[in-house]
């Protein structure tokens, strides 16, 4: 069903835990949904120096957490905020159909620790584009999306 | 970390079996050599009627019914669709009431729906912490329009066993029959229609050692149902395809070796899995067993930890050798919560982090003794990922 | 006269088929060893999910379909029930007419049966005096309400192969999903969904070479159908129930086989075929060969022989080793006349009088000798008996 | 299927023929239901001497016609009138169910044939018992019969 580079990824996934004194975090999901991601920013600058997650899901929310994290290390905040989700799927290789909207949910979570960081320094917040169930998309079965 | 030269250690058998070689055996002649089709009148057609005659018998000993009353067909989820929507069917000009549980298998339930769109009602039970139907609530659901009570002998996932012959007796007081999906139940409960009050039954192979693709369903005599497949004179008028004869056969010879020794069998298998469970709640923290504390099948093993995700310990366990099951099977995948741990009252994210080890034939103290060792670790890694750990569930913090 | 001692000589392939070595040897590394269930997670289950998806793709390119317009089913029965009620249900909002022909297997016509039960009409189409329907009676058939024009490809007992390709055609002028039982056509004539225009197509694996229990629903994208049974996510939410995964890979390897060298092996039956057809005919006074001269089914002859009845003959024949039939062979112990016969005109007498010889792989022409050899003592034999014989007819009058 | 002891009978049957000088004839059946079943006596004073009979139908009919005019040879035709088809299946050995009923068509044919007999001798006819369809009980499927 996955792929072995999936799987590498999520078994022996890069950049877990936080990030002490974050300039930036950001929380997509709920455990109702089945998925939470959480990601810990650290940015000098414009620039990206550090980022870190901490994810409860499945294996697709896990390795593209990882994944992501590991993207969005040395980018610019904007081009950050550009990173798709076909992007991560991009570089894990492919997904199971049934699982691609799970990855998403990285792109989500990149994007709300964006604000955050933005809030922080006082800007205004970008519209994230992402939608209900605290922004995750239901990799899980969601009650709120149906 | 990858174990996988060891050979995997399966702990799946609710989701599906290894065939044994007994049943392999008993089924190599009736492919190529008695290949002729059983409704043939020339005595070369002798072979196959004989094989699927003497499986009918294996299969109605099996269950105290008489071979009359064994209808066969292509699976579990064929004979409970059979049973459900044939009673309800042939039951229309009666009533429209159908009696059933919230944790049942999705052949039934999916089946109920469906009957719902054509206009029937369905009450689906709740269950008790454990999983467990009250006697008492389907009396207090049962109606005048009531045609059916279907409720199944052990549960799938967390492996209750229900009170049927309780339940059987409420419908009959009530005029009504019962089906019950024992499909789980096959070798691992002792099974008697009479004495159990059962009118209608589900099986299937594959989940006793025994082939794939094939199933029964036992009619008691008199019992009201609708065909379901229509075409040929097949199974007396009743199950219109020419009969899969090899497939038949092995499910009499498995049904036969599963039912034999079954006290020993599951003694030896609960020992295992109890020593499964207790090595697992003493090692791992915040974790419970699903399902009831004895009320259960002696194969099945079903947990919650809490913090983490199904898929993923599966998929840990799975790059470590070890095959297991989050949920039911059924529906590749879909991440669900399963709908049964919500009906024990579980919480979406307990739901979301189960985990059903079935243990088997095949299964040896080595495989308990493997798994002891992984899951903790499995679970240990997973947790300290996971947001929603709390910092003393999280030890070591360090990957 | 008892020949059984030599092997009997099996002339009923339409009945059913032994199975292929090639289609064991696939098999069977899937019933013990890749056993695990598709749907589920682990690595180990690639195996028979691999085994499956390889099927999936052996019967889409046998019948020019894509893969994911293949559903397995248990048979050909299973599919009929599957594409006539799913469409007919899935429809209903659009109208409640179907139009069949009138010598349809019996599991399409007993599903229109029920259909007609549930508030559907159904036109069963009159045939010609070979049994073939006409597209234009299809045209006239057709009325606003209708929702489904379903007839086979080839006809079981007298192997009349239809012109399918025409009636889809008017089906498709009306806007009407047209389906087809291929359950006897596949291996013997070529099949292509998209140049045919089939929306839905049935077949059988135990027919040409695989595994009895297994079969297909062809579905193409975008027709309107529904389940037929209710459950798990297998078949993509379609067709519930564990794979039956030996039987799919059977089935798989079986359809390869089968419409791999179709011509060339069309050939050879046919030789042997209208060899066997005009010796009956040159040796046997007052017989008639039923089903169309030219476009009838390579393997098939079916020959009505006067004054005689078609049990008999079919017992004298398998007294001197020979397997045949009569009428179709569902329904075991009955002998109604074929409603097919019946359908292309015969008398009751003359459909009675019916004996089907199919052939197949493992016929010789010494086989086809050794028929022509029997056939005529065992008509004569008969003709004696019988008081419907005229005096012509009966020699020698002594026993 | 078949019982060897029918098979038997069925493909050697005996008494197959007609009698020239008969005196009594009794035709039951008809090609519609499948079976016709016809029947020959030779009869001195008050006993059958002679039976034969002519079948068309199937392995049932033909081997019941066979035992059954075995069995009358040397009855009276008091004792032949009643000959119960169960008598017949009796000494067959056994019969498939659903073809049990194939063999009252012998029962009928000799009833028929000793009333043609009795019509001859210018006696009254005897009530045969037997129902539609010519006297047979539909050992095929007969229309009439439903
Ligand atoms: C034309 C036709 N359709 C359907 C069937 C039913 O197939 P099965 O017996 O595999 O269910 C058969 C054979 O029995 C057949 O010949
Ligand atoms: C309780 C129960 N009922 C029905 C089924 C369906 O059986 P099958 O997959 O053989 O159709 C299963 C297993 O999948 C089951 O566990």
């Amino acid at each position: 069903m996955y792929t072995e580079k999936v799987i590498a990824e999520f078994t022996n996934p890069e950049n877990v835990g936080e990030i002490a004194d974050t300039d930036g975090v950001g929380e997509v999901g709920s455990p109702t949904c089945g998925d939470i991601m959480k990601i810990y920013l650290k940015v000098e600058e414009d620039r990206i120096i550090d980022a870190r997650f901490r994810t409860f899901g499945c294996a697709t929310a896990i390795a593209s957490s990882s994944m992501a994290t590991r993207m969005i290390r040395g980018m610019t905040l904007s081009d950050a905020w550009e990173l798709s989700n076909a992007d991560v799927v991009d570089v894990l290789g492919s997904l199971p159909e049934a699982k691609v909207h799970c990855s998403v949910l990285a792109r989500d979570a990149i994007r709300a620790a964006i604000n955050d960081c933005r809030t922080r320094r006082g800007l205004e917040l970008r519209e994230t584009g992402s939608s209900r169930c605290g922004g995750g998309t239901g990799c899980g079965s969601c009650p709120e999306n149906g | 970390m990858n174990d996988l030269n060891r050979h995997p250690v399966y702990m799946d058998h609710a989701a599906t079996t290894f065939m044994k070689p007994e049943v392999m055996a008993a089924m190599a002649p009736y492919f190529s050599r008695y290949f002729g089709n059983p409704s043939s009148l020339y005595r070369f057609a002798c072979g196959s009627r004989n094989g699927v005659d003497g499986a009918r018998r294996q299969v109605a000993a099996a269950i105290g019914a008489n071979p009359e009353e064994v209808f066969f067909a292509a699976g579990g989820s064929e004979a409970d669709n059979w049973a459900v929507k044939g009673a309800a069917l042939a039951n229309r000009e009666r009533g429209d009431h159908i009696v059933t549980s919230a944790i049942e298998h999705h052949a039934v339930l999916h089946t109920c729906g469906w009957l719902e769109k054509q206009g029937f009602s369905v009450t689906y039970l709740p269950v008790d912490e454990f999983g467990r139907v009250d006697p008492g609530d389907v009396e207090e659901a049962i109606t005048d329009a009531t045609i059916l009570v279907s409720v199944m002998t052990a549960n799938n996932e967390i492996g209750t066993i229900q009170p049927v012959a309780a339940i059987a007796k409420v419908a009959h007081d009530h005029g009504v029959p019962f089906h019950t999906d024992a499909v789980q139940a096959i070798g691992a409960v002792p099974i008697d229609v009479e004495r159990m009050g059962i009118d209608l039954l589900s099986l299937s192979g594959h989940k006793f050692y025994g082939p794939k693709g094939t199933g029964a369903l036992y009619i008691r005599r008199g019992t009201r149902i609708e065909t379901l497949i229509h075409g040929g004179g097949q199974e007396r008028g009743r199950r219109a395809g020419t009969e899969n004869v090899p497939g038949i056969v092995g499910l009499g010879r498995a049904i036969e070796l599963a039912t034999a020794d079954i006290e020993v069998h599951n003694r030896r298998i609960a020992a295992m899995r109890d020593r499964l469970v207790r090595g697992v709640l003493g090692s791992i923290q915040d974790t419970r067993l699903n399902g009831h504390p004895t009320e259960r099948l002696p194969n099945n093993a079903n947990f919650s930890f809490r913090y983490v995700e199904g898929e993923s310990i599966l998929l840990l366990l799975d790059a470590r050798g070890i095959c297991a099951s989050t949920g039911s099977a059924c529906s590749s995948g879909s991440s669900e919560p399963s709908h049964v741990l919500l009906a024990t009252g579980l919480s979406h994210e307990e739901a979301h982090g189960s985990l059903r080890l079935t243990l088997g034939d095949a299964n040896t103290e080595e495989d308990v003794d493997y798994v002891l060792e992984v899951l903790p670790d499995v679970i240990g890694r997973l947790r300290r990922i996971s947001p929603l750990t709390p910092v003393r569930a999280r030890i070591p913090e360090v990957d």
